[in-house]
């Protein structure tokens, strides 16, 4: 085993700890907080697979806004008891459970039983710049829709979270 | 021959539906002119056709036909021929007599008569087209039409309307799904073996089908088109329905819907699956006899004189079955004259009925009595309807089911002669019937109804004429019927048997 | 590459900012022309659309295409927005000021779908999926003081990101077996791989959440009934339609697998959607909600087409696509009008219809008889090309369950008609829809009955639709 | 050697805990955070057939790049809603939801 399994080895089980702590907290702070090491650790698994870019993305977009907006949330909303706060259902616990185990299970068998191709070639060096090609060429509607879908996100949030006023 | 008369003839009653449409619902004289000035040009028109039709070339005449949609192989194709004729007479004869039957309708009356004119359009429609695509297509634009006018105009007497009206559509709908299953079994496979979407029947009847593909989809129409012709044990939904129905929808729905299948079951079943028929056949001549016996004994029991005629016309029909069933010349004549016979036998009796029940409210057999003291002409169109249904000689029923019968017993001998016996059974409640209804002691409470007068008396002058007239010159019909159906036979090539008349 | 090619789309994005735009610069008064620059945008885009079609091009490599295929689902989705605005105004003038946005909001979703139905890879295809669902969870909590209403958002909130992100893990497993997205490019580096078989499988549930199949539909209805109803409408007809657009191009052109028969696997969807769809619908009292569920089952109609994968399948795809355009539309645009009017969508509410407004409840039969499938209706011949295409590729067993459960759909079909015309209401005084209603509802009756007697324009169009496959 | 078989089941795992999350918690926030692991399951798939199998291009990274844009404005849409229904009802418990049954 050389340093970089071990660097992965030692990620992937932060990861997967802490992704086994946001659905098992009782405590939906305790969840949130999980998640975010989560996220990091994606992130750190991101950087080991060259893709550095993403990893900034990832700890900027996801460990860093997308969490503070659902502490925020969190907080907004938090009305019991903290410690109940993100409590399993008592019956759909177990057949949820069976789902998600055949689930992994299922999809690990398939996966680990897969001959992958080889490899076309290597990453480019400059990924960045090949991003950005791509998302000003071959995909750039995609691109512009993602700016118009985050612009209707926008405006949605506002609206829906602004709630209606005394007109109606 | 170049202007489309059968076009014409067909959508006579719908320009008249539309033109209905169009007025205000106040006014009601001229809603009911318009429905029977347009089922009256119909009428005259298919007299025109049936005079017009040259036996001596048979085959289909009168044809049109316009391309309609390509990839379906569909045809607006219209023609007339020997078989379709008659039931054309029929529906137009009984068309016309229903709007009359009608007049006295006085809620809804813009609603009531539109629907009713799409109705006879429909029903026409299936005996016109020779197109299996435009076939399914007129066949079920009845099912919703009757559907409301049972809902809306309907009675509820032992079952409610709502009921009555239910039970009719979803058996109707039901048997229609398995022959739709059919009808696009057959298109697809006519497309693997022809290469070329069609659904022009001849050219199906000429498409060579396996033997076991053509088991398979005769079951399926035989089924959908033995709902049809309330085929024992499907034929549930017809007494309820009848008595449900408002007189004019009975009238059409027991005089010419129900012959839609046995129409069905002769043009597209026998004659462009004839294997398949063959091996049917026998399964259908026993259930028939079910509709004959099973039916024949309820009617013994029954008071309400709509579940009577109701419940013969579920014993008719296995007549009917019958004649088909055995496969020969003879026979399939004998259907296709009992078809006709019995239409406008039924139209007339639900024509009285109806006539009775909208001034006494009751259709019980036990309160009436004597009726011909007060209701003379109304007991002349039961006498002739009555005498009509239990196969007296010099009626057109007897023709037809005579003809019947010497045709089946060359096939079934003795399934022909325990069907004849229905005939006891028939003879036994439909007098009894009239003699507890017409005659005895008249009865104070009845005197104040009035007898049939002005529009009333129409379906009783229309239909008693077809049917004595039908009887006395029984021939001309016989001729063009034989002109259809041996071509049809020879079309199918099916063994022609028997040929004694 | 051309960029008049992407007119349509240009033009409906800068419609939906223009009216962003317009709702915050125009006086209080003058925002009621929004309904009328909504009409008049989309009938140019309807134009631009229709003047594409018959057009073949790939563009950016193959990553967004301008073909027949597009156009035809392109001139769909408009035609559903048009009717939905047409018919919706007097129902978005209630929503007071946040009835600005809304127009946007439709617009966007209608950009979603066109993308959707357009895109020729699966990244777009997703962004245009997710643009569409995202202004949808917006739209269907809109009205923000009904809790029906918001809890229908949430509830397809999470039901739309689940189902995305298990179609986005099929995709990644489609896409570690191909090495690409384009969907043109993976038919050609398919391989019999478990992994790409759990993706299909993987996918194929994803599809069957946006399309509410059958298991997968346990929210659908909540959604609808909670839904405003013009979103509800644009939902079951739109989203739906969208959804359908894009599998059935992933699924016919990206991944054809001998050795996996997923038609298999969709029919039996079909058949169980078909089935219990039409039965839950028996026992509705909501007319919302019985619509949801009809729309369940037309899902597993239309799914017998691409379950077929012939000819005849897939012109019934698209042409039942479209006549469902305007049956299901025409049956909610007379519901609109009756909850504009009553405040319900019980069908209590519908209790004589027939005589308070004859030519509404004659509509609402008529739409809701061809979604039963009833001749001379456009249903009936749609379900007839689906039906063949099923018969003709051996599965004579589910054109026995379609048609026999459509026959039963008619129960349900015909109790509203029966409600509409015996039942008795207090309020008898007639309902008299506004002119752009009218409008609305005399096209999808028109177009409904028209399709049915001569079907053929619409199948040649539906026939150049398909070349591509 | 790790390798994409690796990187991938790590994926499936991290999937098969936010499917676990979403099918048994009654926290609507709950569920959000769930749905977002599956994303996250999503992108280490993506970006790791990138580099293991189809490094030629960048697609991989940039579908990554797209499913986190998206999942930003799905997460702020629904915090959105999830503040609009808790000012209703002053719960965020699925179970509470359920004016709409069958």
């Amino acid at each position: 085993m050389n340093l970089s399994d071990l660097v992965f080895i030692v990620t992937a089980l932060i990861t997967v700890t802490a992704a086994v702590g946001v659905v098992g907290f009782k405590n939906i702070v305790h969840s949130a907080l999980s998640l975010v090491l989560s996220f990091l650790g994606v992130a750190a698994l991101y950087f080991q697979l060259q893709a550095g870019f993403l990893g900034l993305v990832q700890i900027l977009v996801y460990a860093g806004a997308v969490s503070v907006l659902i502490i925020f949330a969190i907080m907004l909303v938090m009305d019991k008891d903290p410690d109940e706060s993100n409590r399993s259902h008592a019956k759909q616990k177990y057949w949820g459970g069976l789902i998600a185990l055949l689930v992994t299970l299922g999809l690990g068998a398939a996966i680990g039983s897969t001959i992958w191709p080889q490899s076309s070639g290597s990453l480019p060096e400059d990924s960045v710049g090949a991003l950005a090609t791509l998302l000003l060429g071959d995909y750039v509607v995609a691109f512009e829709v993602a700016a118009l879908l985050l612009l209707v996100a926008v405006v949605g949030a506002i609206i829906l979270a602004k709630g209606a006023g005394e007109h109606d | 021959m170049n202007w489309p008369i059968l076009s014409l003839t067909l959508f006579m009653p719908l320009i008249g539906a539309i033109i209905i449409m169009t007025l205000h619902r106040e006014r009601e004289q001229a809603i009911k002119y318009v429905a029977a000035g347009a089922t009256l040009v119909s009428l005259i028109l298919s007299l025109v056709v049936a005079i017009g039709y040259d036996r001596s070339l048979g085959g289909i005449q009168f044809v049109e036909s316009i391309p309609w949609t390509a990839d379906l192989g569909v045809t607006y194709a219209l023609g007339v021929d020997g078989i379709s004729i008659p039931l054309l007479l029929l529906t137009t004869l009984i068309g016309f007599s229903a709007v009359y039957a009608s007049w006295n309708i006085s809620e809804r009356v813009k609603e009531f008569f539109s629907l009713l004119l799409i109705l006879i359009t429909g029903v026409m429609g299936t005996f016109l087209t020779t197109d299996l695509f435009i076939f399914f297509l007129f066949y079920e634009v009845v099912v919703i039409p009757i559907y409301l006018m049972v809902i809306m105009w309907g009675s509820s007497k032992r079952v409610t309307k709502e009921y009555a009206g239910m039970k009719l559509t979803i058996y109707l709908l039901i048997g229609s799904a398995f022959l739709l299953v059919g009808l696009i079994a057959l298109f697809v496979q006519s497309m693997a073996v022809n290469g070329a979407p069609s659904m022009d029947l001849m050219t199906l009847a000429q498409t060579e089908f396996s033997q076991s593909f053509q088991v398979f989809v005769f079951a399926l129409m035989a089924f959908g088109f033995g709902t049809l012709l309330s085929m024992f044990p499907f034929h549930a939904w017809s007494p309820d329905g009848y008595a449900g129905a408002p007189t004019a929808v009975s009238m059409i729905h027991a005089g010419v819907l129900k012959k839609i299948g046995g129409y069905g079951l002769i043009r597209i079943g026998i004659m462009i699956l004839p294997a398949g028929a063959q091996v049917i056949a026998p399964i259908i001549a026993v259930l028939a006899l079910g509709n004959v016996i099973y039916a024949a004994f309820i009617c013994l029991s029954q008071k309400d004189l709509k579940y009577i005629v109701g419940y013969s016309s579920v014993s008719h029909m296995g007549y009917v079955l019958i004649g088909i069933a055995a496969l020969n010349l003879v026979s399939i004549n004998g259907a296709v004259i009992m078809m006709f016979a019995h239409g406008v036998m039924a139209a007339l009796f639900f024509a009285m009925i109806g006539n009775l029940y909208e001034k006494s409210h009751t259709r019980n057999v036990d309160d009436f009595g004597g009726l011909a003291h007060q209701m003379p002409r109304l007991a002349t169109g039961f006498m002739i309807a009555g005498l009509a249904s239990l196969g007296l000689p010099g009626m057109v029923n007897f023709i037809g089911e005579f003809t019947i019968f010497v045709g089946a017993f060359s096939s079934f001998k003795v399934l022909t002669i325990i069907a004849v016996s229905g005939i006891i059974f028939t003879a036994l409640y439909i007098l009894r019937t009239l003699g507890n209804v017409l005659f005895g002691p008249r009865k104070e409470k009845w005197d104040h109804l009035q007898d049939l007068k002005g529009p009333e008396m129409v379906p009783l002058l229309v239909l008693g004429a077809a049917i004595i007239i039908g009887g006395i010159m029984p021939f001309t019909l016989m001729d063009l019927i034989n002109n259809g159906v041996g071509s049809l036979i020879s079309q199918a090539g099916l063994m022609q048997i028997g040929g004694i008349l | 590459m051309q960029i008049s090619m992407l007119a349509p789309e240009i033009e409906i994005a800068l419609l939906g900012l223009l009216l962003l735009v317009l709702g915050l610069l125009l006086p209080h008064k003058g925002r009621g022309i929004m309904g009328t620059v909504t009409f008049l945008g989309l009938v140019i885009a309807l134009l631009l659309s229709a003047a594409g079609f018959g057009q073949e091009e790939a563009l950016f490599n193959g990553v967004y295409q301008a073909d027949s295929y597009g156009s035809f689902f392109k001139l769909l989705f408009i035609l559903a927005g048009l009717l939905v605005v047409l018919s919706g105004s007097a129902y978005i003038q209630r929503l007071g000021r946040r009835a600005n946005e809304f127009y946007s909001f439709l617009v966007f979703a209608l950009l979603g779908m066109v993308v959707m139905a357009a895109a020729g890879e699966l990244i777009t295809l997703y962004i245009g999926l997710e643009l569409m669902t995202i202004s949808f969870y917006i739209l269907t909590a809109y009205l923000l003081n009904n809790e029906l209403s918001v809890e229908a958002g949430l509830k397809y909130l999470i039901l739309g990101a689940i189902s995305s992100a298990v179609l986005l893990f099929g995709i990644s497993l489609v896409y570690a077996v191909s090495g690409t997205t384009v969907i043109s490019e993976i038919a050609g580096h398919m391989q019999f791989q478990p992994a790409m078989v759990a993706g299909i499988i993987l996918m194929i549930a994803g599809f069957a959440f946006k399309l509410s199949l059958v298991p997968f539909h346990m929210w659908a209805p909540d959604i609808y009934q909670g839904a405003p109803i013009p979103v509800t409408a644009f939902l079951a007809v739109g989203s739906k339609a969208a959804a359908f657009a894009a599998f059935v191009r992933v699924f016919m052109l990206a991944l054809p697998l001998p050795q996996f028969e997923w038609g298999l696997v969709l029919a039996v969807l079909a058949a169980c959607t078909i089935i219990l769809g039409n039965l839950v619908a028996l026992v509705q009292t909501d007319i919302k909600r019985l619509l949801a569920y009809s729309s369940i089952a037309q899902a597993g109609y239309i799914l017998v087409g691409m379950v077929a994968g012939n000819e005849y399948g897939l012109k019934g795809v698209l042409f039942y696509a479209m006549l469902y355009v305007f049956s299901n539309l025409g049956a909610f645009a007379v519901a609109t009008a009756v909850e504009v009017e009553t405040g319900s969508t019980s069908i209590e509410a519908f209790k004589a219809l027939g005589k308070r407004s004859p030519m509404l409840a004659a509509i609402m039969t008529v739409c809701l008889l061809s979604l039963a499938g009833i001749p001379p209706l456009a249903g009936f011949v749609g379900k007839f090309y689906l039906f063949s295409g099923a018969i003709g590729a051996g599965y004579l067993w589910l054109a026995f369950v379609g048609l026999l459960m459509s026959m039963v759909s008619v129960y349900y079909y015909l109790m509203v008609a029966k409600a509409m015309y015996i039942g008795t209401n207090d309020d008898m005084t007639p309902i008299k829809p506004d002119t752009s209603t009218r409008v609305a509802l005399w096209i999808c009756l028109a177009a409904t009955v028209l399709i049915g007697v001569y079907p053929a324009p619409l199948s040649a169009l539906a026939q150049t639709a398909i070349q591509l496959f | 050697m790790i390798d994409l078989t690796a990187y991938l089941l790590l994926g499936t795992v991290l999937f098969g805990i936010g499917v676990y999350g979403v099918l048994s918690k009654r926290n609507a926030v709950g569920v959000l955070m769930s749905v977002e692991l599956m994303l996250n399951a999503v992108n280490i798939n993506f970006i790791a057939v990138n580099k293991f199998v189809a490094s030629s291009q960048v697609i991989g990274q940039l579908f990554a790049i797209f499913i986190i844009v998206v999942a930003a404005a799905e997460v702020a849409v629904g915090l959105a809603l999830i503040l609009a229904i808790f000012r209703q009802k002053k719960s965020v418990d699925l179970n509470d939801f359920n004016l709409l049954k069958w």
